[in-house]
């Protein structure tokens, strides 16, 4: 049995994941409540050595009205990653901030924060990291329409309407170039 | 000062402004990665006399390199009021002209002339060494003419400039720098 | 020489050394250029760019003294200008040496830093003030070295005028004085490597830590003039160097043979290094060149 | 004199790589507290994948980092692989690896030009800069393209190597090799280069795993770690290089970790020339323009110049997809450690750190 597969047996006894399973090899990726993260996260990180902070990013489920935090970390001696997922309300996105764990979370979180309005409680800098003076809906959530945007806010220059649409074009030339 | 009628001087100054092009080191976007290589050894664009100047003030040209965030847009038009007249604009990549490849990105403009005159366009994604260089000669070209000025143009057609930024940059508009102002103090 | 003769000769002073020193400024960047494997620029390239500047319609100004700092600077480097004789022989191109000028030019060479610094403090702009507190450190670094070869120049030749260095230098090579104080020389090419800015000591104006130094807010006329003064200072450098310790000029062709010998040195240093922070230069330029210089003072005294 | 001055240390600066913006609170010429500002280039990468087909998404995503844009393409096209389950042919995964190889020499081409001129040795950046050009020639036969390859598509590479094309790469790496020690003399050995560079910016080996450093400022500290050879992906397993460390962590340390890889590089495309097997360059993809992808999840990574770029992709069973996430090496290095790092730092070394830790503002703000 190897690493990974032990540490899945493990986790499954200590918290309740609701899916742990392998997304590849090297990749264990388990499904947590959102009070177990900081539990699960401390846990890879202080007993079994994932000292490596990878990401964090953010899925946006609209159909289901969650936003899902996906945590990853590396561990530097078994060379494996975890990813430890949590699915938070979309209506009141908030999420406690784990900055104290690695400090790198701190930007991520600020991105976070401001491409989804997720709001980390307890983060010492939630100020504007990469947009200006926006005033729309936080951009990366799955309602925010960005042509809609650019239709409003840009002037298109002429012409680039009259030509023909690309997904057409490029579905023809692909299909001529597959019959060579 | 500004005169309608370039006499034996202007002319002059127009072969020299020809031969003397600084340009303003401000990668803008990426085709600042096709910049290193035309100002050194195998492009070698010093030849024609141009030469990297390190402050608005110095510089006689302003090199769009590519597609322009928002927040880049506020910078370039601070540094384009701050340089001194006579002063262009070269404008890379298909971004600039029509958007390009980010045509539906929130965050990008998709015509760079709304907000600043531009003098030259080279189109591609990214634009060869070659083909700025080429776009250098246009411009070249231009202002041996006297057809290079831009900034009169700016200063002529401000409020419609203004107009523009301000539908871009909402309330959050920039203080006047060096256009209202001519000759000096 | 008739009056008339004499003013000629008084007005075509600057201009000479303009010309000189901005060709040489253009030499120096198609020379770089070929370090570099490149053509480089027109040798012309430097005069058109002065001229462009010139020629630049707007110029904004902070103030008084943001006018006065350029012009301040050019007139401290046009009057030390005319204190150092370009040719020794004849009555042409002489300026106006006396007995103990080589005091007076020490003292009128850092009149033009100070200008600027007054100017540049007007300015406004970080950089600018940066690099002038930069500009002056260094200078302060430069300056011993440079003090105590000139010293020991005076002590050899017992006198602090520079004709009278170059008359006693007269009659072969192995009377110059590179040759007699060779310690005293070499301690002072670093401080002329430094006052030239070349590699090492660029401080006060690398771009890449303070855009563009004192010149930041500094374009179109301003910066013309301080391209030109930049210029004359160059070539002023070399003709003082020149005089001290090359055995001076006879002719303006033994002048240009000599200063783009010495000039041609700068720019190997140049192209090869990297650049010293401020106290690095500073803590460089009191160790070796002032130990060197210090030994030369030694064997001097002691002779 | 305690006055504290405030400076923008860009965007439009020549001390700045790319487009980013650090302002400095400085007391004389020392930096008490730095904070970066980004977002500069941002473009909504991320925005504008999920409005594209896989097709579609391929194309753009190797603008995501400028100087070396194809360890984008390989994670894109690996992340796609890993999740639809397409197989990649075993000359596609050679060719891919020759250009990997290719683009991290052509871009620790470009960083020995930046790291040079930040410390104002200006004949550097003529060189090598000139030289990474005979590698984008290379570039522009293979794949039409200089700077932006589009080549790793998913399922393999877009075609075939032409004909003698090893041996032009071949006869590149030998000018490549040659002219190493050049460098050496003139920019490595360099008193006043190491004068600044030993003992700037250190990194000890605890913080800088704990702060998520990667790639040649980690190995710098001492640490073995790179992706090729932790988590090999396509042949890397085959292939023989040595992970160079060097003691130190400091911006020598750094310099010298990035010259040494530059043999490294030299010495796997060369296997690469003589070990390439024949076979088909690509395999049969479904129809592009309505290819569903399978639902799944995945985190893939590669090591590019500055170190492990990831990216991170959720797919929902359409054919766009569902979130791509990139996790560009400068996202740490050039936001939390970057201020980190500047304090105490002084303003001449600014730039100096910014390009030793292989800053790239626009993989920050994609």
């Amino acid at each position: 049995m190897s690493y990974l597969e032990e540490l899945k047996v493990k986790i499954e006894n200590m918290f309740s994941p609701e899916k742990c399973y392998f997304p590849k090899e090297n990749l264990l990726s388990f499904l947590v409540s959102n009070s177990e993260v900081r539990g699960a996260l401390s846990y890879l990180k202080d007993v079994e050595g994932f000292k490596h902070f990878v990401m964090l990013s953010c899925v946006d489920w609209l159909e289901e009205g969650k936003f899902e935090l996906v945590y990853i970390v590396w561990h530097p001696e078994k060379k494996v990653n975890a990813m430890v997922k949590t699915k938070i309300d979309r209506e009141k996105a908030e999420f406690q901030s784990l900055h104290d764990m690695w400090r790198q979370i701190c930007t991520y979180e600020r991105e976070i924060w401001e491409m989804f309005g997720v709001n980390f409680i307890g983060h010492p800098r939630l100020e504007p990291f990469i947009l200006e003076d926006w005033k729309d809906m936080p951009p990366m959530r799955r309602d925010f329409d960005t042509l809609h945007y650019v239709n409003e806010h840009y002037e298109w220059r002429e012409g680039r309407e009259e030509s023909y649409k690309p997904r057409d074009y490029i579905g023809e030339a692909f299909d001529e170039w597959r019959k060579k | 000062m500004c005169t309608d009628n370039p006499g034996v001087w202007e002319y002059i100054a127009n072969w020299a402004r020809k031969h003397s092009i600084w340009v303003l080191a401000y990668g803008t976007g990426c085709g600042a990665i096709e910049m290193p290589p035309t100002m050194t050894s195998r492009y070698d664009a010093e030849r024609f006399g141009l030469r990297g100047a390190a402050t608005p003030r110095q510089a006689d040209l302003l090199i769009i390199s590519g597609y322009l965030a928002t927040k880049t847009l506020k910078r370039v038009i601070r540094t384009y009021e701050q340089m001194y007249d006579p002063k262009y604009v070269l404008a890379l990549g298909s971004c600039t002209i029509n958007g390009g490849m980010y045509w539906d990105s929130y965050n990008t403009i998709k015509k760079l002339d709304l907000y600043i005159p531009v003098d030259v366009y080279v189109a591609g994604c990214m634009p060869r060494p070659e083909a700025i260089i080429e776009g250098i000669i246009a411009l070249q070209k231009r202002i041996e003419e006297g057809r290079a000025e831009g900034a009169k143009k700016y200063r002529e057609n401000i409020e419609w400039y203004k107009k523009n930024q301000r539908e871009v940059f909402g309330d959050e508009m920039l203080p006047d720098y060096t256009w209202n102002f001519e000759g000096g103090i | 020489m008739s009056t008339g003769m004499r003013i000629v000769d008084i007005i075509a002073y600057p201009f000479i050394a303009f010309l000189i020193g901005m060709l040489y400024m253009g030499i120096a960047r198609n020379i770089i250029g070929r370090i570099h494997r490149r053509w480089g620029p027109p040798v012309l390239q430097n005069l058109i760019d002065v001229f462009k500047l010139y020629r630049k319609r707007e110029a904004g100004s902070h103030g008084v003294m943001f006018h006065l700092g350029p012009i301040i600077m050019v007139t401290g480097v046009v009057t030390c200008l005319y204190f150092i004789p370009m040719l020794s022989d004849g009555r042409w191109l002489k300026g106006f040496s006396f007995d103990g000028d080589l005091i007076l030019v020490t003292y009128l060479m850092v009149l033009g830093a100070l200008g600027m610094a007054l100017g540049v403090g007007q300015g406004g702009v970080p950089f600018g003030v940066m690099g002038v507190t930069r500009g002056l450190t260094r200078l302060i670094g430069l300056e011993i070295p440079y003090f105590i070869a000139i010293i020991v120049l005076m002590a050899h030749y017992n006198t602090a005028s520079i004709n009278k260095i170059i008359e006693l230098q007269a009659g072969g090579l192995s009377n110059w004085a590179m040759f007699k104080v060779p310690l005293a020389f070499i301690a002072s090419l670093f401080s002329f490597w430094g006052m030239m800015g070349a590699s090492p000591f660029d401080i006060p104006g690398a771009p890449q830590e303070v855009a563009s130094g004192p010149a930041t807010e500094f374009g179109g006329k301003y910066l013309a003039l301080m391209m030109s003064s930049r210029g004359i200072f160059g070539f002023l450098k070399l003709t003082l160097w020149v005089d001290l310790f090359m055995g001076g000029a006879a002719n303006l062709l033994i002048l240009v043979g000599k200063t783009f010998v010495l000039f041609v040195t700068v720019l190997f240093v140049t192209s090869v290094y990297s650049r010293f922070k401020v106290e690095q230069a500073v803590d460089f330029m009191w160790r070796y060149p002032t130990i060197i210089g210090l030994i030369a003072l030694v064997i001097e005294m002691v002779r | 004199m305690s006055k504290v001055v405030k400076i923008f240390h860009g965007p439009q600066h020549p001390g700045i790589t790319g487009n980013m913006s650090v302002e400095l609170d400085l007391i004389g010429e020392t930096i008490v507290k730095a904070r970066t500002h980004v977002g500069y280039l941002h473009r909504a990468f991320e925005k504008l994948v999920e409005r594209r087909t896989a097709m579609q998404a391929f194309t753009i995503v190797c603008r995501i980092c400028v100087p070396e844009p194809d360890p984008n393409e390989e994670n894109f096209a690996r992340a796609i692989e890993e999740i639809t389950g397409l197989e990649v042919p075993e000359r596609a995964k050679w060719i891919r690896v020759l250009v990997l190889e290719l683009s991290r020499l052509a871009a620790y081409h470009l960083w020995m030009g930046g790291q040079a001129g930040s410390t104002g040795l200006y004949t550097v950046p003529q060189w090598s800069v000139g030289y990474r050009d005979y590698i984008l020639d290379l570039f522009e036969e293979l794949t039409g393209g200089r700077v932006y390859h589009m080549y790793i598509i998913p399922g393999g590479v877009r075609r075939d190597l032409p004909d003698g094309f090893l041996d032009r790469v071949s006869d590149v790496m030998d000018l490549i090799e040659s002219k190493l020690p050049e460098f050496d003399r003139l920019f490595f050995d360099n008193a006043v280069f190491k004068k600044r560079a030993i003992g700037t910016a250190v990194i000890d080996p605890e913080t800088a795993i704990e702060r998520g450093v990667v790639g040649p400022p980690l190995r710098a500290c001492g640490i073995a770690s790179d992706v090729r050879r932790d988590d090999p992906y396509e042949i890397y397993d085959k292939l023989d290089f040595d992970v160079i460390t060097e003691k130190g962590g400091d911006v020598y340390a750094r310099a010298l970790v990035r010259r040494r890889e530059m043999e490294q590089s030299i010495k796997i495309i060369r296997q690469i020339i003589k070990y390439i097997p024949d076979g088909p360059y690509r395999t049969k993809i479904p129809y592009p323009m309505n290819w569903k992808l399978k639902a799944g999840e995945t985190y893939v990574k590669t090591e590019s110049a500055r170190g492990e770029f990831g990216y991170y992709m959720v797919t929902d069973g359409s054919e766009y997809i569902r979130r791509m996430n990139v996790r560009g090496p400068a996202y740490v290095h050039g936001v939390s450690l970057l201020e980190d790092m500047l304090e105490g730092a002084q303003l001449a070394d600014v730039a100096m750190i910014m390009n030793s830790l292989g800053t790239c503002p626009p993989e920050i703000e994609r």
